[in-house]
């Protein structure tokens, strides 16, 4: 993607590039990227929303477990004092790590907080703390020096018509998007997931059904931290690494939820494409260093105009 | 009900709980439910009958008191152990997952035996048909009526041993609440002891083995269906003055 | 018995002679379930009406809709003989209709009397920069708090004064609520259910509270499940069931009513229209 | 190890300009928080409009100083209005991520190449505080007491911005005890029960919203003035987020709330500081566990963790009262 923006910002600077591929042609690549970039932080998105859905926790360390991933691989794959092993098993290994961490967090903190009666204001503002912690030890460990993996740096792009994308990125997609499907599959089609959309929908009935939430709970953490993990491995492969990149993508994760509808796991995949969209497409008119500026500011015309977000129901306006 | 040789089904006693710290809204309250029994707890609005079938079911703590289940203490244990030992509950309000498709609500009631779905859903669809025509639409979607059904439905699903109702006909339009109280009666008659609380107190005891009568969190009264519904002191609890002044 | 009532015939939606509340078509349903769908109620000025009905009747829907804390889907309504449809709660509570709440809703973290003081209307201190300005404000908040003692003093909440809402018992956060909603200086006050979770001892004292209010010439409605509070100090009954007002009239007369009878302990299974069968 | 560095380090942070901005910052916020109940998320975007109202008014347009910080209160209420309309009539937590957004979008936006003619894009803009020095009474030298010193320039931004601080709190303190912040306590407490007595809800937590984020953008151009330059990046969200601590710190509703949280705050944090670079100075701590460029995060970190701990086991802060605390029904 980093080729592709360079390009971008060539064509935003220079006026009318006489050579350079036309309009048309530049749309349909800023599209592809949107949906690349869209497809990261719907993965990311998708475990947030499910813990707002499940717990009405909004999670501002959510962007830490995104970093800690893709530094977990980093660290694997390339880190000083690291085995140094290909980023497939290193990412693997730092999708387990991410998840354990999810699972981890739950289990020692919020479900003993949320025991003793801890008010959700409260715990919104622990999160605050604990997203300051992770992400400066984060920083302490890795420095501020962004980086890179050792595989996959740096690509030729294939050329499929007006299009150029990189295997990579290709690959990147369709592994977002499979890995989407899956959990759409796992929420629509196994016990657990329609446990976790019954939690989401009625507590109590839930309950009454037999269901243990702590247990659904730990697992949407563990499903959380691991997609977060996941969605950092790419966003460090598309971007680059830096201590502070998963806080960077939160807000842009957030955006995707409320634009999709508080609440809903679907609405926050269709949010995040949305706004991974607006940000790449923002750039055929607008500097590059403005794009997640355009994607915030598309929420705040949501937030203006449709409340509820795209996919979510009408909330009680006072 | 100490003198029975035979332990009860499920047994409530002595119960003390409330909503707001410091304030009983049940004190001291029991009763006991035999296997097989379709028993109805009525009473005015503000006895304590929905609190005590949520104090029961582990959705409220109780204070003093214990209740029993097959003879072994229950009380205080979670929701879901209970469904877990047989117990199922409709809850009065909010009784279905808006968010869910009919077919995934009824799939709620079977979470615990996955394997018995089908055979189940067969079973429960022949009661409620309606349930099977809309099987793949949202609960948010059906009246208050299907969703009473649903709800039953759901319960239905766990082949409880035990279904306690929360008032299953409030809200429902007449032809509705006749339909309630029809099924409720042909769930007893497969063999599921059925605890229901009501407010048509008529309704409830013509079908009912045995009725409660609870006023402010207390017993008042109890016997056969047929003898409360004949009591005058039973109408007149319910109505006050409002009995007295016919 | 208030004189005014005197002589009416007691049908769902009969005129008032001097109605304060005129309620026409008034529909709210939720999802599928229709909960309120009300055709014609008038409420008499200046009398206790008593709205009953069974659990899930649609009386709380009904107050909530009134009271501008919910919208209806269809119908108007007015009050003293403005039409008020759709007014947002704080501009009815302007007009003078004021409600309380099932679940009190005193603010726990201020004293009583603050809970008193900010009820007041019209205060000019209230506004940003006169808040500012004591000397603005300082004569009429005196004024206020002289008043919000006498009710506190009436309502036998003066030794708690200065304490924290919050730490109210049930029975005195009722009593609360309803000094506070007369801070307002209402012409009508719908008291929702202002008798649950109250100790009997208390019962009593805030049954007079609401006929005094009668007395002093404030119009009171109000939602309420103990039969003998109803029967006790209302002027006239109405009485909901499914939505629906099923019948009105003076408490002897509803009392009477078969309607009334019915919708509290269901029909009889051999009356006409039920479809029972012993399948 | 030299302890009266230390001790000293963290005096002068506690009392400098920067503990006084930071402290008059979270006056406003903690109207919004503390008394309105309001979650805002962008206090930071406040103090960002009102420290450029000021930096590109004189520096880019050179207009007097005076001019720019009626532009900068004017952006900070007009910020207000756009961030309030829509959300103050949704649930808490639309408030919180439309005003994290806004923080976020300005921030971005002032330091864009498309807007660097007026706002001097990543390099900032400097040579804007010459008035507010020139007036300055205090003849050239140096003051202070023990170790604790500041220049003449230091000592007249600290004096202006502590006297802004007692301004805004007396401000706050009579507005609170005011029927109007009788109000907003209440709103704080239940929308409801305030609604139905009459009140536009709506209306008070617009006016809390403009009024706290006034507060903030006058600690923006304090800021601004007291660094002599202004750069985007450090208008950061990580800003809001020491706000918050600030106000819990202190206690969240009370008026001295954020002037001692702010006060304790920065003595702390610079103790550390101070505390962990003579460490490593005097090989207490070796570099290759913390380097001195590394002080930095563990502080933040820290910050973090103190936050935490914070409001799990003492959230009423230092002036809260834990009675009160027990009554919030939040």
């Amino acid at each position: 993607m980093r080729v592709h923006l360079v390009l971008a910002t060539a064509l935003a600077q220079g006026d009318e590039v006489p050579q350079g591929p036309g309009f048309l042609d530049r749309a349909l690549q800023a599209l592809v990227d949107g949906i690349q970039f869209g497809a990261i932080i719907a993965i990311t998105a998708v475990g947030l929303s499910l813990i707002f859905g499940t717990t009405h926790l909004i999670n501002f360390a959510h962007g830490e477990l995104v970093t800690i991933g893709a530094v977990v691989a980093f660290f694997l794959n390339v880190g000083a004092a690291g085995p140094g092993w290909h980023l497939i098993p290193s990412a693997a290994v730092a999708i387990v790590i991410g998840a354990l961490l999810g699972g981890l967090i739950e289990r020692g903190m919020w479900r003993p907080l949320r025991k003793r009666g801890v008010g959700l204001i409260n715990l919104f503002i622990i999160t605050i703390g604990l997203s300051l912690l992770l992400r400066h030890i984060v920083l302490v460990f890795f420095g501020t020096r962004p980086q890179s993996y050792r595989e996959y740096d740096i690509q030729q792009a294939l050329d499929l018509g007006p299009i150029g994308i990189t295997p990579r990125d290709l690959i990147i997609i369709a592994l977002s998007v499979l890995v989407l499907l899956g959990v759409a599959f796992l929420l629509q089609r196994t016990r657990t997931g329609t446990a976790i959309r019954a939690l989401s929908s009625n507590p109590d009935l839930a309950e009454a059904s037999g269901i243990d939430v702590n247990r659904v709970v730990l697992i949407v953490w563990v499903l959380g931290g691991g997609l977060a993990a996941l969605g950092g491995v790419f966003y460090g492969l598309t971007e680059i690494i830096t201590w502070d990149m998963g806080f960077r993508l939160l807000l842009l994760m957030f955006a995707g939820i409320i634009l999709g509808g508080l609440g809903s796991a679907y609405g926050a995949m269709v949010g995040s494409f949305v706004i991974g969209i607006v940000a790449q497409m923002s750039s055929l008119w607008f500097p590059i260093d403005l794009q997640n500026a355009w994607a915030l500011l598309a929420l705040i015309v949501v937030l203006l105009i449709r409340p509820q977000g795209i996919l979510g129901q009408r909330e009680r306006v006072g | 009900m100490d003198e029975l040789d035979e332990p009860a089904l499920l047994v409530a006693e002595r119960i003390f709980a409330g909503y707001v710290r410091g304030v009983d809204v049940l004190a001291g309250c029991g009763l006991l439910l035999n296997e097989g029994e379709l028993v109805g707890v009525i009473g005015p609005n503000g006895a304590g009958k929905s609190t005590l079938v949520k104090a029961m079911f582990g959705l409220l703590r109780v204070r003093t008191g214990r209740v029993t289940f097959r003879g072994r203490d229950v009380t205080n244990e979670p929701a879901h152990k209970l469904v877990a030992k047989g117990i199922g509950y409709v809850p009065q309000r909010q009784n279905v997952f808006p968010t869910l498709t009919v077919e995934e609500n009824l799939r709620m009631g079977t979470y615990l035996q996955p394997k018995e779905f089908t055979r189940r859903a067969e079973a429960v669809q022949e009661l409620f048909p309606v349930l099977a025509q809309r099987r793949n639409q949202k609960a948010s979607s059906m009246s208050g009526g299907e969703r009473q059904m649903l709800s039953m439905g759901r319960a239905l699903m766990m082949e409880p041993d035990v279904l306690l109702l929360d008032e299953p006909s409030a809200g429902l339009s007449p032809r509705f609440q006749d339909q309630v109280f029809e099924r409720v009666r042909e769930i007893n008659a497969t063999g599921v002891a059925i605890l229901m609380v009501e407010q048509n107190a008529r309704r409830c005891l013509q079908i009912c083995d045995r009725g409660y009568v609870l006023d402010q969190g207390t017993n008042a009264y109890t016997g056969t269906g047929l003898e409360l519904l004949h009591d005058e002191k039973v109408i007149e609890l319910y109505l006050g003055t409002l009995a007295r002044a016919r | 018995m208030h004189a005014d009532l005197a002589g009416l015939t007691a049908d769902p939606g009969v005129p008032k002679p001097d109605p304060l509340l005129v309620v026409d078509g008034v529909t709210r349903a939720f999802g599928g379930l229709v909960a309120v769908h009300v055709e014609h109620l008038e409420i008499q000025r200046g009398a206790i009406t008593a709205l009953i009905g069974p659990n899930g009747a649609g009386k709380s829907t009904l107050f909530n809709v009134l009271s501008g804390f919910d919208r209806a889907d269809a119908g108007r309504w007015t009050f003293d003989g403005a039409p008020v449809t759709g007014r947002s709660a704080h501009r009815l509570a302007r007009r003078g209709l004021v409600r309380t709440f099932q679940l009190t809703k005193t603010l726990g973290r201020l004293s009583v009397l603050e809970n008193m003081k900010l009820a007041a209307t019209g205060q000019r201190g209230e506004r940003l920069v006169a808040g500012l300005l004591p000397p603005l404000w300082l004569g009429q908040e005196r004024a206020i708090e002289q008043r919000a003692d006498e009710l506190l003093e009436r309502f036998r909440l003066a030794h708690m004064r200065d304490e924290y809402a919050g730490t109210l018992s049930g029975g005195q956060r009722k009593l609360l609520e309803m000094a506070r909603a007369l801070m307002v200086r209402p012409t009508m006050v719908l008291l929702d259910e202002p008798m649950a979770g109250v100790n009997p001892a208390l019962t009593q004292s805030l049954l007079s509270h609401i006929t005094d209010l009668r007395d002093e010439g404030m119009t009171v409605c109000f939602v309420e499940h103990d039969m003998d509070v109803v029967m006790g100090i209302s002027d006239w009954v109405v009485c909901m069931a499914e939505g629906e007002v099923v019948a009105e009239g003076p408490p002897r007369a509803v009392a009477q009513n078969p309607a009334v009878i019915d919708a509290y302990l269901g029909r009889h299974h051999d009356e006409p229209g039920t479809e029972y069968d012993d399948g | 190890m030299d302890w009266a560095v230390i001790v000293s380090d963290a005096i002068r942070s506690g009392i400098g300009p920067v503990a006084a901005v930071y402290a008059l910052a979270a006056i406003g916020l903690n109207l919004h928080f503390g008394y309105t109940g309001l979650l805002n998320f962008g206090q930071v975007a406040f103090m960002l409009v009102g420290a450029y109202g000021v930096a590109a008014s004189v520096s880019t347009y050179d207009l007097p100083l005076w001019v720019g910080v009626l532009i900068g209160l004017g952006s900070s209420v007009v910020l207000a209005l756009l961030l309030g309309l829509p959300t103050l009539r949704l649930r808490a937590e639309y408030l919180a991520i439309a005003t994290i957004a806004a923080g976020e979008i300005l921030r971005l936006f002032y330091r864009s190449s498309w807007a660097e003619p007026v706002t001097g894009g990543v390099f900032g803009l400097q040579r804007f505080a010459v008035e507010f020095y020139d007036v300055s009474p205090i003849p050239r030298d140096t003051y202070g007491f023990w170790l604790v010193r500041y220049t003449s320039l230091d000592l007249w931004a600290l004096a202006v911005a502590w006297a802004m601080v007692l301004l805004a709190a007396v401000v706050i303190a009579l507005l609170v005890h005011s029927p109007w912040g009788r109000v907003i306590r209440a709103i704080r407490e239940d929308e409801d029960a305030v609604r139905s007595l009459g009140k536009s809800v709506y209306a008070y937590k617009m006016q809390s919203l403009v009024l706290g984020g006034v507060i903030g953008s006058m600690a923006g151009m304090m800021l601004a003035i007291q660094n002599q330059s202004v750069n985007p990046d450090s208008y950061d969200p990580v800003v809001t987020f020491f706000l918050y601590t600030i106000v819990v710190l202190g206690g969240a509703g009370r008026v001295l709330g954020p002037i001692v949280g702010s006060i304790l705050f920065w003595a702390i944090l610079t103790f550390f500081d101070s505390a962990l670079r003579e460490a490593i100075g005097a090989g207490y701590v070796s570099p290759s566990v913390i380097s001195a460029p590394e002080v930095g995060a563990v502080r933040f970190a820290l910050v973090g963790l103190g936050l935490v701990l914070l409001m799990i086991f003492r959230p009423q802060g230092l002036l809260g009262s834990r009675k009160e605390m027990l009554l919030d029904a939040r």
